[in-house]
């Protein structure tokens, strides 16, 4: 079995008196496509925001090749090389797609010298498909070239742990099917995945091992023919 | 009429500085600069200051001007700033070329003043400032209020003296006043007096100008049951304080000092009856015993054009100062047959002047030779009349003796009813 | 025994003055709280009513507080204006941030010059019969010109609640402050809910304008010494909350007070901002926050 | 070339200062220049923290006045030189600003703007009732004659702001071209995702908000020389809060460039204004002025220059 690049272990997250995130642990193993899922508001994003940062669970603990990062502000981890995309673009507006690139590889990719940053911006939208609008502003991509600057802006904080959240929502299956190579292409250069999904089609074809929240509890995880065939799973998404 | 400094004015000015210069144009008028607050917090008074001006420029002209040539009043809004100051006057000085000076209205715009006039050596007669010269002696410097030779002491020294005087002699004062150069002045003073009065303090507090509700300051007052209450406020907290000190209950013997605002029209017919018994400090008010020569004209003059000026219809507290020191520039230059800033200050220290405000003399510090601050009680205040106020008995003069009007009804509560 | 009744009257001004300044902080629980629509220029809004108090109490002699609810549906249509024009301006397109706040920064300006244009500087009042009396129960003394702001601005608390809690449109804009996207996809329009809730806070101004000039003589810039007192009770009362407010504003009241009464009025402002320091640092969501 | 041009014209503009003293005699314009100069300074200031980043400041007036109360305290007790005035002031508003950043902007941007007003009121309270520095009657300050080479005080003071001035711009120009201003921006356009993207966002906030501190107080620093008298009121006057934001919102808020624009016209016209509305009027264009650019013109007069210019290379 090979290293867990990625340990949460009894994570809880209370807002108020509503508990968010119940003792959820996770394994992500380096070089691994990982699959979470679960109904809407089983908790995945506020896992996603624990994991990345952006929240601070109230216990438990995740640790990142092999180090403590509870208490590690954000872009410390971004920077340790957990990089992550919004459900809902977040791009920066008034900057040109290009630009946008450059933030992450100026702040957080750890061995792209300075004098390379745009070099290697170009490179990743190359492979993302989007180097003719490199000049462009984000306020006038279409929905899919958003999809597609929010991933490569991950790409280019240039992390070993990519945390793709519902990247693919309210595309097209053409649109998905465009996608889904790419990702498998990053996986490829040993960037392990977490891929958080409502498109099971995607989500099942994408990930070699698949966790199942629900209500702020991990309720099932392993292959997912496995997921598929769970009895709990289903009284998650069906209910009783 | 109204003369602005417009854009023509100031070029041909500029025009008339560079081809004019040693030669001597008969029609060129004298001009008189200064700095007045027409917005900000003191417009009210600047406004009415203003026009009181312009009154005086008028009737000197009227009588061929001042050594024969017009006078003419170039201004600019001071904005009730300090800050302003400096850009005014050298703007006064260096590109409108203005031959005299005087203040705008106030402690604060006076400040920054003095020490300009000091850099060029020139004479300046100040508005209405408290204690301006005393950190900076400037012997051309004159103070048309009528405060006195000591100004934070003698500003409130009639309130002690009228206090010293009454039977049973009161013996505690509570001393209270708005977070504000004015009454942070006037406590000053009011302590020194206290001292020297031998009162002991039993109350000596602060309160910040934006306090809404009064009654906790009053009644905190209250329980320290002070014989006097004196007050130093601004406008809206001394409407506060005397609200607060009906709702409360408080009686004194004495109330009042240092309020700001029961001077004018606005406060005293809003407050009306509750304004009885209070003793508080005034510059002019309508007793015989004060009626100078040319006063009355001014003032009907004056109350005249008030309302379409848009300031206090009564005018008696700036309006006639802001004529006076007009005046007594005007008698020094004629006295002197000259513009010359030395000869205008020795004239002003040397002499008497008659104005409309009375006799003038000035002490070597610039403040008036001696202490003229009036203090007056409000007695049969009804309802909420205006005329009331234009009639004597309503505002009788306790202080100083030489112009008293009237007694003190002691204590307070006698005269509240 | 004398330091007893100071202490009860303390208290009993402080809640006196609470009662009030929650009148004049509801607007922006409402604007800034549930909204999220940093309206600094509410106060200057309050000043406006008791201008309109003071015009109408001049000229033909109406009680204040008659103004004051006459002017309600006027400023209710007010705010429905001035939040269509923001929600044009900044809201539409994502910029609220800084140029909202801008945006209310200039109103502020515009609608006190506009004041000292037409009434200058003087400090204006009201004449009205019950200013200037005041009961006494046992040692404590209540000042009837601090009394009926205090309970008028306690009834505006509860109409608030109730419209809030128990109508149809309070509960959509309670709704709307949670999340409008959901609300979206009810089928209700949020921008038409939020225009709504918007007047509604600047309709409280015209009654809270109205204490104002009840309780002390009123000039067009007073309203800039209540833009921090009503922020710090909007955050201490827990953004949204309508209770919060009112148990905010007795606080902020009662704590002014008592520095006034006690240590030295001089500092009263400065300890209730200080509160707000050290609420924003230490805990963000308010006392009563959720 | 694009990295010496901003140096050259600053150069350019000192000597055009320098140049100035000796050959205008006319003092009013040193007094005008040193106000237009001051707000050129409070308006780069602001617009490190708050077109930069996308903070708002309400209290420019609290950091100015600190800058001035401290360069007051070091002329009483010390008789302290204007340039030490200057560091001094600079550095306790940073100081400031970095103690008020770190209380509240871990939180949203509106809480920091309200924070900041009410920063401002409870330093005003402090100085009101601080009696060493005359409490609220102020303390009157005398101007030092003469500063050689300068014929007068005034020319230096004048001087002195200009430099400021020029100092400001070009540590704007800095960090707006440099990977902190990308930082910056990158947190006004998003915040979280900036985090994410690695950007300290916390740790660059500070520094914005201390840089922009710093010139406040260096802006107030030299103003007791300047007015001659420092009370409360006025050195806390909404004016600083109004104008410092006004003015880069006229300007354009995105470039260095901009609160200079918006400075040198808003306060020009205002020095006009004093000398020739002299009314309320005055304050009621800042604030329809104000208005209509932000609804009107977001970008500023640079944003529509750069818009023109733009069709006409289209």
């Amino acid at each position: 079995m090979a290293a867990s690049l990625l340990e949460v272990r009894d994570v809880t997250k209370r807002f108020g008196g509503f508990r968010a995130l119940n003792g959820v642990s996770l394994d992500v193993r380096e070089g691994e496509r990982f699959g979470l899922i679960g109904p809407n508001g089983s908790g995945k994003t506020t896992l996603i925001n624990c994991i990345s940062g952006a929240l601070r669970n109230e216990s438990g603990r995740i640790s990142f090749r092999g180090c403590d990062v509870t208490r590690l502000p954000a872009h410390q981890r971004t920077r340790l090389g957990i990089a992550r995309s919004f459900q809902i673009p977040k791009p920066f507006t008034s900057m040109t797609v290009l630009e946008n690139l450059c933030i992450p590889l100026e702040y957080a990719a750890r061995d792209v010298a300075r004098a390379d940053v745009v070099d290697e911006a170009m490179a990743i939208l190359r492979r993302m498909s989007l180097e003719d609008k490199a000049s462009l502003l984000p306020g006038r991509l279409t929905q899919v070239d958003m999809r597609r600057l929010e991933l490569a802006r991950a790409m280019a904080a240039k992390p070993r742990l990519l945390i793709s959240d519902e990247a693919m929502a309210g595309l097209s299956s053409a649109e998905v099917d465009a996608l889904l190579p790419i990702l498998f292409a990053l996986n490829e250069q040993g960037i392990t995945i977490i891929m958080i999904e409502h498109i099971m089609r995607a989500v099942m074809r994408f990930s070699e091992r698949i966790a199942v929240l629900d209500a702020g509890e991990k309720i099932a995880e392993g292959p997912p023919d496995e997921i598929v065939k769970n009895k709990d799973v289903e009284r998650a998404y069906l209910g009783e | 009429m109204r003369k602005r400094p417009t854009f023509v004015a100031v070029v041909s000015a500029v025009i008339i500085a560079l081809i004019g210069t040693g030669v001597a144009v008969p029609a060129e008028p004298i001009k008189l600069g200064f700095g007045m607050a027409l917005t900000g917090a003191l417009a009210g008074n600047g406004k009415a200051a203003l026009l009181s001006m312009q009154m005086w420029a008028e009737d000197v002209n009227k009588k061929g001007g001042l050594l024969g040539r017009r006078v003419e009043l170039v201004y600019y809004d001071d904005q009730t700033k300090p800050a302003t100051i400096p850009a005014i006057y050298t703007k006064l000085l260096d590109v409108d070329k203005v031959d005299l000076i005087v203040s705008g209205y106030g402690t604060n715009v006076i400040a920054p003043l003095i020490p300009l006039a000091m850099e060029r050596n020139l004479t300046v007669v100040g508005l209405f400032g408290m204690a301006n010269n005393e950190k900076f002696n400037y012997g051309r410097y004159f103070q048309i209020m009528p405060v006195g030779p000591n100004p934070p002491v003698d500003w409130s020294r009639g309130f002690f003296e009228v206090a010293s005087k009454q039977s049973p002699k009161p013996a505690t004062i509570a001393i209270v006043g708005a977070d504000a150069e004015y009454p942070h002045n006037a406590m000053a003073g009011a302590r020194k007096n206290a001292e020297q009065y031998g009162l002991k303090v039993v109350y000596d507090n602060k309160y910040p100008p934006s306090t809404v509700d009064f009654t906790p300051i009053v009644r905190a007052i209250k329980a320290t049951n002070p014989d006097v209450v004196y007050v130093a406020s601004y406008p809206p907290d001394t409407a506060g304080m005397i609200f607060a000190a009906h709702e409360v209950g408080l009686a004194p013997k004495m109330f009042g000092g240092g309020m700001v605002g029961l001077q004018f029209a606005a406060l005293q017919t809003k407050l009306g009856a509750k304004l009885n018994g209070v003793v508080n400090y005034e510059t002019w008010v309508p007793e015989p015993t004060l009626s100078f020569p040319g006063i009355n004209d001014f003032l009907k003059r004056y109350q005249a054009q008030a309302a379409k000026a848009g300031v206090d219809p009564l005018g008696y507290y700036i309006a006639p100062f802001a004529y006076a020191y007009a005046q007594v520039l005007g008698l020094a230059v004629e006295g002197t047959k000259s513009l010359d800033q030395k000869k205008i200050a020795d004239y002003l220290h040397g002499r008497e002047m008659d104005t409309i405000v009375g006799k003038v003399k000035f002490g070597p510090n610039g403040e008036w030779a001696k202490p003229r601050m009036l203090h007056v009680q409000f007695q049969n205040i009804e309802g909420n009349d205006l005329e009331q106020f234009k009639r004597p008995g309503k505002r009788v003069v306790l202080y100083p003796e030489e112009w008293k009007s009237g007694t003190l009804i002691y204590p307070y509560a006698k005269a509240r009813k | 025994m004398l330091s007893l009744d100071l202490l009860l009257n303390a208290i009993v001004a402080g809640i006196l003055l609470g009662g009030f300044y929650a009148a004049v902080s509801l607007g922006i629980s409402v604007a800034f709280g549930l909204l999220d629509i940093v309206n600094i220029a509410h106060p200057v809004f309050v000043v406006l009513g008791s201008y309109i108090a003071y015009a109408l109490n001049s000229a033909l002699g109406l009680d204040p507080l008659l103004t004051g609810l006459l002017g309600v549906p006027v400023f209710f249509a007010l705010g429905v204006v001035v939040y269509r024009l923001y929600y044009a301006s900044f809201e539409k397109t994502g910029e609220e941030s800084l140029r909202g706040l801008v945006f209310f920064f200039g109103l502020l300006f515009i609608i006190e010059v506009a004041l000292l244009l037409v009434y200058g500087v003087d400090y204006r009042m009201v004449e009205a019969a019950y200013i200037g009396d005041s009961l006494h129960i046992g040692s404590v003394g209540i000042a009837l010109r601090l009394l009926v702001p205090c309970l008028v601005g306690i009834g505006m608390t509860v109409a608030l609640y109730l419209v809030l809690s128990r109508t149809f449109w309070g509960r959509a804009i309670m709704a709307v402050s949670q999340d409008s996207q959901a609300l979206r996809l009810m089928g209700a329009n949020p921008v038409r809910i939020k225009t709504i809730a918007f007047g509604l806070s600047i309709a409280t101004a015209s009654l809270a304008g109205a204490l104002l000039i009840v309780i002390g003589p009123v000039e067009p810039s007073i309203g800039r010494e209540y833009i921090g007192r009503v922020f710090a009770i909007a955050v201490l009362g827990g953004m949204g909350s309508i209770g919060g407010t009112l148990a905010a504003g007795l606080i902020l009241g009662v704590v002014e007070t008592f520095t006034a009464t006690y240590y030295g009025p001089s500092w009263a402002l400065a300890v209730s901002f200080g509160i707000l320091l050290v609420v924003l640092a230490v805990r963000p969501a308010g006392l009563f926050g959720r | 070339m694009k990295k010496g041009l901003p140096l050259l014209i600053a150069v350019g503009v000192l000597l055009a200062a320098l140049v100035a003293t000796r050959l205008v005699g006319n003092r009013y314009l040193y007094f005008a220049g040193y106000v237009i100069f001051q707000y050129v300074v409070l308006a780069t200031a602001w617009n490190i923290l708050g077109g930069y980043t996308g903070y708002v400041n309400f209290g420019t007036a609290g950091f100015f006045a600190l800058g001035a109360y401290t360069a007051t305290v070091l002329i009483l007790a010390f008789k302290a030189p204007l340039p030490v005035q200057i560091v001094a002031g600079g550095l306790v508003s940073a100081v400031l600003g970095l103690g008020i950043g770190y209380l509240t902007l871990r939180l949203r941007g509106v809480f920091f703007s309200i924070a900041t007003l009410a920063l401002a009121l409870v330093l005003q309270t402090f100085v009101m009732n601080w009696e060493y520095v005359g409490g609220a009657k102020g303390v009157s300050i005398i101007r030092p004659a003469a500063f050689p080479p300068f014929a007068s005080y005034v020319e230096f003071l004048f001087f002195v702001m200009a430099a400021l001035a020029v100092v400001s711009a070009m540590a704007a120009w800095w960090i707006e071209n440099s990977w902190v201003g990308r930082g910056l921006a990158a947190i006004r356009d998003n915040e979280e995702a900036a985090e994410c993207m690695g950007v300290p966002t916390l740790r660059l906030k500070l520094l914005a908000t201390v840089v922009s501190g710093c010139f406040m107080g260096v802006a107030g620093a030299p103003f007791p020389y300047y007015v001659t008298l420092v009370e409360p009121v006025s050195a806390f006057s909404l004016d600083y809060a109004v104008n410092s934001l006004a003015m880069p919102m006229i300007g354009g808020t995105t470039t260095w460039i901009g609160p200079i624009v918006g400075a040198i016209l808003l306060s020009t016209a205002q020095q006009v204004a004093t000398v020739t509305i002299s009314s309320e009027l005055n304050l009621l264009i800042v604030g329809i002025v104000l208005v209509a650019f932000v609804l009107l013109a977001p970008q500023g007069i640079v944003g529509l220059v750069q818009r023109l210019a733009g069709r006409r290379r289209a």
